[in-house]
């Protein structure tokens, strides 16, 4: 009877707290998008199940064998925790919300020296680290994760386009106005007194509009590891939403004539060009920023293994197992992040508004600088191209293809598209090093 | 103006003139190389030395079960279809 | 000559003892039976294999640096040693057998800091972790290899048949008084003075009668970890015993007539319902058994991902470049518990004995229940359905459907008998987590 | 009865409590989404968005090495079966 | 302004040194020889990409956060550190170039615990491991990638030939004289005053002379990690070059009546034998060389794997995406131990010339093994065959199978040198273990 | 002789004699393990169990499609040449 008791009170039925509730229903909607929707699943499916695993009450599986053992909150075990964190707490006393939260508090901001000390504690005392913890420590803590998915995703990338029509880097570099403006648009949020953000914070916000995955989930690791599942969250479904986003920014922004400009067939690039090129981008890390060098050195290692013809198996392995692989732990590990008291909270309508204002920025900047480069130049650039330098691969491209043929349905500008929309993945990949060079 | 929205400013100016300088680079520095590619080159990329350990190329032509599978199709259609 | 000498003193013919030899004898035995026998192989020969290496003399392949330090005596590193685990040795002293055993005991019995400490002055002392000791920490001390083979699993696993004939998983419910009834038997095996149990090594046991490789792996992970070795191999030899096991107990607890029922035919199951499916026994884990979440948490997301149809690509990686990596190194872990002091122990015997007790237990119990059923509704459940419950995929379904072809050749039970089946994964995960609940 | 028998006993009791709870409350919640599904959903799934990422299905027919082949085949065969 | 001149302080083009800039042009010409040449491009790539992204100035990609910390020389850090690594330095102190020479010094030599203890302070001051110390700390420091890969490539041997022709062993054990000799080799150097070596240095580069990648790999980041980059770079370059380097020795060696000698046609191998052969060797392992078990356990373990014919997905995998992954880690993590100051250093040039004396050494002791045995056996062997011995799988093999094809245009060689080049891996193997024992 | 030169032709004479010991005992348990295989063993190997998770053995005949394609072919053909 005894050990109904305890199956029950350790039930999630009798321990279920609101916030849990609304966030297992956040997981399920990310499963119901990415299933029925077609929003990003690989990555979307991952991230809300694992959301949804983070929030079973009692489970636990989101946290560390110390902060387990703070949640228990054995008397025995918080006095002698109490004793490493310097949170001062006898075994005798009362266990307030109060307590709990110094208790928490202590933990999150420890050093290292005194987090292993607590978890040794512990373990000792019987505790264990959840599945999706360990997950996060070796896939994310380590910066592992995001890396190896950015090689896998150059080794699937093909430059072809970009070097056959080298300016539309450019328009990748204007697209990534949409992260700096985000930024602004945080600080005035913040002025406005409506919620607060550090400059870390608003910078890992701001990734968003880098509309690139893996650059969002290693640029928040570094700069704001707590606002993480928001931020990957809001990033994947706004990549999933560009096909929605885009099209009126590019419209409202290009007259019918422009968004009917055909452009002229790409010259065929050679072989030697795509083995030359990642080692030109990875040069130009070395000589002007080596911060990005761990983003753009693994996204070129992936582009070269992909080019270079030699290494075909590895090549192979790195665009289906291992990157298939590091994808389910990676998801997984950011549905960690999804726990009820980060995610609930004002920040996270922050972020989302400001990740939509982010891609929209982007779209349009990119559109922009189109039309500015067609005042200079002779060989005009259809300004539908522009919106593709946000990234999205190759999402964004097919949303310039599919404007396009709308206003003339001879112009194919896919190819085109590719261009702006490779550049976009350089150009994140740099802002995302020069943030991390001035802030991290 | 807040602290944080000067800090923002600056972050701004700094990455964005950052993000341009470095593209601006990549595009010459592409430009150049292609033309360099071209010039030194051969034509054709002489097929790199395949490495013992990758998979064999997929076999050029008709493979034997097709050609027996074709071989008894038209067996038996003659014999079905004999005057 | 003084260096032919170290090699002839290092070497395992000089050094090997009666218990490595027995134990490499077991594991060419496992060889054999998975090569020539077919038993479970994808297992039994990495943890036959891995039992050979772990008992290799002086190699010290399953042992931490400490362990291996330990092993070695050199006076000045035993006395450090002896500060660091408290055991009373001055660098003089002769290294007796009771010295040795005190230093094992107290390094086996040590804490997290402690061990740590060892550990890190074997290391400077010149001596490494093994390599099997590696494998273990990373795949099975973790709690991760058996998890993510589970998810494995899961991708694999198909739920048309249980959905269409729901009140089948009271089969797989049933099959799992295999492993309750087996702790009975530990139980009065201890109280008969013959063998000591305690309830976590009872539990452990009975978790075998589960007929599920990695849910055994797991709890014996978690609750007793000196068994593991002796568990996982009595549950995968029995696994691939069950077509001898089965048929004798179905057969007994049948009539012919019983046997010959023919079922209707299985109505079609919808997509969708396969893909809602996971999702409700997530929730209903969410609800009941948090302690279940990891097992059958991973179990849900494996075949989310087959069902759902739009990542494909992670489903098929999960079900072969990643669970075949796991297995590989999931079964060299579990070879490392198989060192001849932990496995050459009256206890083996009884876990042998009581395991197969376990199976007997499971398909008694499944087949009773079928027929239990058979008192309630109308239509009629063949009961050799009901032997499929231990699990055991998909072999144990095979002997059902074997078993009623030999009463009537025209009965195919396959299909019916993979309700059962897969329901009895469910049923001894959540015995599992019931157990880990309970004691854990 | 030995404090282990009582502890197993326990166990047993509570462990396959729970299992035969759980499962049947299962199989009641499996049989009303299905009957859920069956009234809600679509009649046939609508087929999901294909990620752009996932593998291309299988091309539906007869890849052009084949039916090459099968030419050849029938040319040869008629060269050889001539009259 | 200040933040670009952030940037600018912080750019690789501002504090490349001469050293960094040399060793990015090596990186590029190992690229450039694996694309272009085919040497060894599945090694040489990542290796040579590695070197270069180590190389990176200001990355600290290859360093710990403990050496980033000591680069970055913050003083407040600094005196910190200077307190845990015990080197004398107070905050207000100039940082010259001596302080970090004895910062540096005592980072080398410092314990486990004192190493994690400078870490931990790092981190909770800033900084963090670079990535590809992080990749080295997994892959090799462990031991695990060298090993893994070994199992790979047991899963891909065929020891058909060599047990078609068991004498052929002798050849492979002959041909390691080139890892001994060049031990002697080192001495020399050394004795003459041209550059210094210790035993375990002088081993470590012998290693080279058993021309098979994974085991010098693991045997130097065993014997003398800092010499573990030049090692395997020498290593995999002399292998790509064994089509020039061994065709002279081996022409200069025999007659050309001797190259022409005809072998019989090999005896068929029964299945069984090849199942039965990996646990033989693992037995003799057992008995005479437990040091030699991790390497030779591995490769017994893949090749049983293979032959069984029971887990055939179990060896695909090994085979494929498990050994291509492992290689990607493995060489960007050889690649980080190409950094200026352990690399550019006279030893290196000492290590390349030794290792290819090493290769020519092993090459003429085969080919004189082979006429030695000539002179006992009636059947005679074709000299050429002896050059394979040194491993190099499959290229040696390839080699003496050309060479012998031009003495003899009917006479094919290649399944005859299959027989000592296999032997070759076990004969490097066990050479391996014994310097293991004697000086591990 | 220095230090290291003596530890170095140490090394070799254990290092080499012990390789050949080794590889030499391998030669005798190798040509020992043959004969009791040959003398012992079924002559063919009895194929083992096949497991169930491992894959499929490729289906040995010609595919449905396949088959379907030449019937096609054959009939486009005949319809073409038909007289
Ligand atoms: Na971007
Ligand atoms: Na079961
Ligand atoms: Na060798």
């Amino acid at each position: 009877m005894e050990k109904m008791i305890t199956l029950w009170t350790g039930s999630g039925l009798f321990n279920l707290s609101i916030g849990q509730a609304v966030m297992i229903a956040v997981g399920l909607l990310l499963l119901f998008l990415a299933i029925r929707k077609g929003f990003e699943p690989l990555l979307l499916i991952p991230i809300g199940f694992g959301g949804i695993l983070a929030n079973i009450p009692e489970a636990g599986l989101a946290l560390s064998a110390a902060e387990n053992a703070i949640h228990m909150a054995q008397p025995q075990v918080l006095a002698a925790l109490g004793q490493i964190l310097h949170v001062p707490y006898e075994a005798g006393q009362a266990v307030t919300p109060d307590v709990m939260q110094a208790f928490k508090e202590a933990y999150k901001h420890g050093g290292v020296e005194m987090i292993a000390a607590a978890n040794a504690l512990a373990v000792d005392s019987g505790y264990a680290n959840g599945m999706l913890y360990n997950f996060y420590t070796v896939a994310i803590a380590s910066g592992a994760a995001p890396l190896i998915i950015f090689m896998g995703v150059g080794a699937m990338t093909d430059f072809g386009p970009l070097l056959a029509n080298p300016k539309t880097l450019l328009l990748g570099a204007a697209a990534q106005f949409g992260i700096f403006g985000t930024i602004i648009g945080a600080a005035l949020l913040d002025a406005s007194g409506t919620m607060d953000f550090t400059i870390l914070e608003a910078a890992a916000v701001g990734i968003i509009g880098g509309a690139d995955g893996p650059t969002s989930i290693y640029v928040s690791s570094i700069l704001a590891p707590h606002l993480l599942g928001a931020i990957a969250v809001a990033a994947y479904s706004y990549m999933a939403l560009v096909p929605m986003i885009q099209p009126p920014i590019m419209r409202g922004l290009t007259s019918a004539k422009e968004r009917a400009i055909k452009m002229n067939q790409l010259r065929h690039v050679s072989k030697q060009e795509k083995i030359v090129f990642p080692i030109v981008v990875l040069m130009l890390v070395v000589l002007f920023l080596p911060d990005a060098a761990p983003l753009l050195g693994m996204f070129c290692f992936g582009n070269l293994m992909r080019e270079c013809g030699v290494v075909e198996r590895l090549s192979d392995t790195s665009q289906n197992a291992l990157i298939n692989t590091v994808t389910i732990f990676l998801g997984l590990s950011v549905g960690s992040k999804l726990s009820a008291d980060k995610f609930l909270d004002l920040q996270t309508l922050g972020i989302l508004a400001l990740g939509m204002a982010a891609f929209c920025v982007g779209t349009a900047c990119g559109v922009l600088m189109a039309k500015l480069m067609n005042l200079f130049t002779k060989e005009q650039i259809n300004p539908l191209i522009g919106s593709a330098g946000v990234s999205a691969v190759p999402m964004a491209a097919r949303v310039s293809n599919k404007v396009g043929l709308d206003a003339n349905p001879h112009n194919f500008l896919l190819m085109h598209a590719m261009g702006p929309n490779v550049a976009g993945v350089i150009g994140s990949a740099v802002a995302a090093g020069v943030m991390i060079k001035l802030l991290g | 103006m807040s602290d944080l929205m000067t800090k923002a400013v600056e972050l701004m100016v700094a990455g964005m003139g950052f993000v341009f300088v470095f593209l601006i680079i990549l595009v010459f520095a592409t430009t150049l190389m292609s033309k360099v590619v071209a010039r030194y080159a051969p034509p054709e990329p002489a097929t790199p030395a395949r490495t013992p350990r990758s998979k064999p190329p997929v076999p050029p032509s008709v493979d034997p079960d097709t050609a027996e599978a074709i071989k008894q199709a038209i067996t038996k259609f003659r014999a079905r279809h004999k005057k």
